[in-house]
């Protein structure tokens, strides 16, 4: 990809309360048709988008959070997950949902998508961006 | 007479569950619903505030919010009771007026 | 008791109109009444007749409407707020001279008053908003 | 006025980011007419919605704030604000308008409309009340 | 430069789609290109042609048409958001058996890949919402 | 390399402007618009937090913005730039990129 550009997908918001994860997740699931370098960066409220066992049956609201493991088939298999925002929180790697792509340089391993980064690292990742898009 | 109050933001990102607990008075209950119940965390860096002010006002959390958010039973304070939607009714009619904190 | 529910944003953005339709629904449940539900700010927009959600998610307007023919809600709509934000109905289109009108079934516009009358006449009043 | 009841209107939002601070003061208008017993409260970002020399030339948005100094003539005369959300923000009182009412049984003297209050006070205000009404 | 905007916020509820609208203006008064404008989330309000503000008050939806036809700008709304909130174009209307269409003159309904386009082909990006 | 950040909430009920002190590098900008403005104000609870980033980053605000929630000229920080929606132009060419902290 000699044109590729990166984008960021920025996620600092909670799932449900509102919207904007849920559309986020709608224009990267889209943005992955286009050939682009991807990557989503979770930070702040938006590490509480991917906590494992949301059940939304209680709230007659649509769960979406199973499409985070679809992201690997689309070949999204970046995201960056903030380490001091799951700290504050009470959270740690082991509440998210684990999430992997297949690595087709690599036997098809299947590797992990998440990946936990200092606020230093997170801030490095937004500064080697053409294009950062936040939700 | 007292009030039930309800949070709907994370706490995390907004002072509204800050500003609801440095107003509320003594016997009354704090319902966190939606995106509030992520104050019901424990080992946060809120939940000092919340199990502070649990020593004289009663806290609740919508159960459903909470499932929804995959919250983990196993890290939710003590302090912070869980009620379904019937439950919230009733905490209104307990309670002789309601304070939405938005 | 006499629940009055003042809902504050618009649907599928904010939780705050389906948190208030299961509170609704559990209040009249437990057999209180729910005489009226008044939608301003953005929640006017939850009585736009033209939402097509998809088809695996909730209809919250329908939800309303429904609800409210089954138990007699009456469903009132900030006019001011109503207006600035594209929801009119049949008259109101007419009056402002716009060929279209998308309130709707169950819902009318009404004023502000509707909603002081409420904190006058009901036992208590639960805001959801943002 | 036996019959009437306490109600309270809580502004916590700064005025024209978003709309609520308007559409507050429009029930408020409207409430005016009710005879009930009427105060307004003024903390958190709400202080915001006071402060003097407004001007929205810049932005395109209408002014609202000279409608606060019409309140009184809605006998509208209790506008709490909050010492410590002043304080938190770097405002004192002299950096809000000025609001007055005519008392009609002091010979219509001009009294002021803000009254500064500290925090437990506006508790003692909200637990106080028959209705409570937030924006 | 050609700069692509995002307006992520209905009118009036929320100052962003002004702050775009004077951010526009400005960028076009420099020289630059606005090819296109993204309506997304609550933006997709915005283009309702139904709303009626009050007399005294800016008509967002008219401004940017009005800045869009004088500048050719594509104001694209995004059809996934739009549907959730109620905006439909005449086509639309009917392939939903609605008997209402509310979407202004100069924006035009269509995908989310409009808006990567925009980021792909363009110099910078700026999004404006809550 | 650098990147334009733009906040458009309060810094005192929302978490958006510390968030982006936090995670902005040195030579960056941070334009603070609409709500945002009010991260400008001195002797607030969060002055110090915009004065000590200020040693690296570029600080601005939208000077509409600030006239329409008459912030008095006298209570803003000597650290913040006032500039025009031309100003906001012309920071988006001179950066390489924009981030919005919504």
């Amino acid at each position: 990809m000699p044109d590729a550009k990166k984008f960021l997908y920025v996620n600092r918001k909670a799932p449900y309360g509102t919207i904007y994860a849920l559309e986020s997740l709608e224009v990267v699931l889209i943005a992955a048709a286009f050939e682009q370098d991807v990557s989503l960066a979770f930070l702040d409220d938006g590490v509480f988008q991917l906590t494992k066992d949301q059940n939304t049956d209680g709230i007659g609201v649509k769960n979406f959070s199973p499409t985070f493991r679809a992201l690997g088939d689309y070949e999204v298999t970046k995201l960056f997950v903030e380490k001091e925002s799951l700290e504050e929180r009470g959270l740690d790697p082991s509440d998210l949902q684990e999430i992997t792509w297949e690595d087709e340089d690599a036997d098809w391993e299947e590797k992990p998508s998440i990946r936990i980064v200092s606020r230093a690292e997170m801030a490095d990742i937004m500064a080697d961006q053409d294009v950062v898009l936040s939700f | 007479m007292s009030t039930l109050h309800t949070v709907n933001k994370s706490p995390f990102g907004d002072g509204a569950l800050l500003s609801c607990i440095e107003h509320c008075k003594p016997g009354d209950g704090v319902l966190l619903i939606e995106d509030g119940v992520y104050g019901a965390l424990s080992g946060s860096a809120i939940s000092d505030a919340v199990v502070a002010r649990a020593a004289d006002v009663t806290f609740y959390l919508l159960e459903g919010d909470a499932k929804a958010r995959g919250l983990p039973e196993g890290k939710l304070l003590g302090q912070v009771t869980p009620v379904g939607y019937d439950g919230f009714v009733d905490l209104v009619t307990e309670h002789d007026r309601s304070q939405s904190w938005l | 008791m006499k629940f009055g529910i003042v809902v504050s944003e618009g649907p599928y953005t904010h939780q705050a109109a389906d948190t208030a339709y299961h509170f609704a629904k559990a209040a009249l449940d437990k057999g209180h009444e729910v005489p009226r539900v008044f939608f301003y700010h953005d929640g006017v927009n939850v009585s736009s007749s033209l939402t097509v959600p998809p088809q695996d998610e909730r209809h919250i307007q329908k939800n309303w409407s429904t609800l409210a023919s089954e138990n007699e809600i009456d469903l009132v709509v900030c006019i001011a707020a109503a207006q600035r934000r594209g929801i009119l109905d049949e008259n109101e289109a007419k009056r402002q001279g716009k060929d279209a009108a998308n309130l709707a079934e169950g819902f009318r516009i009404s004023g502000l008053g509707q909603l002081i009358e409420m904190g006058i006449e009901y036992d208590r009043m639960v805001m959801f908003g943002d």
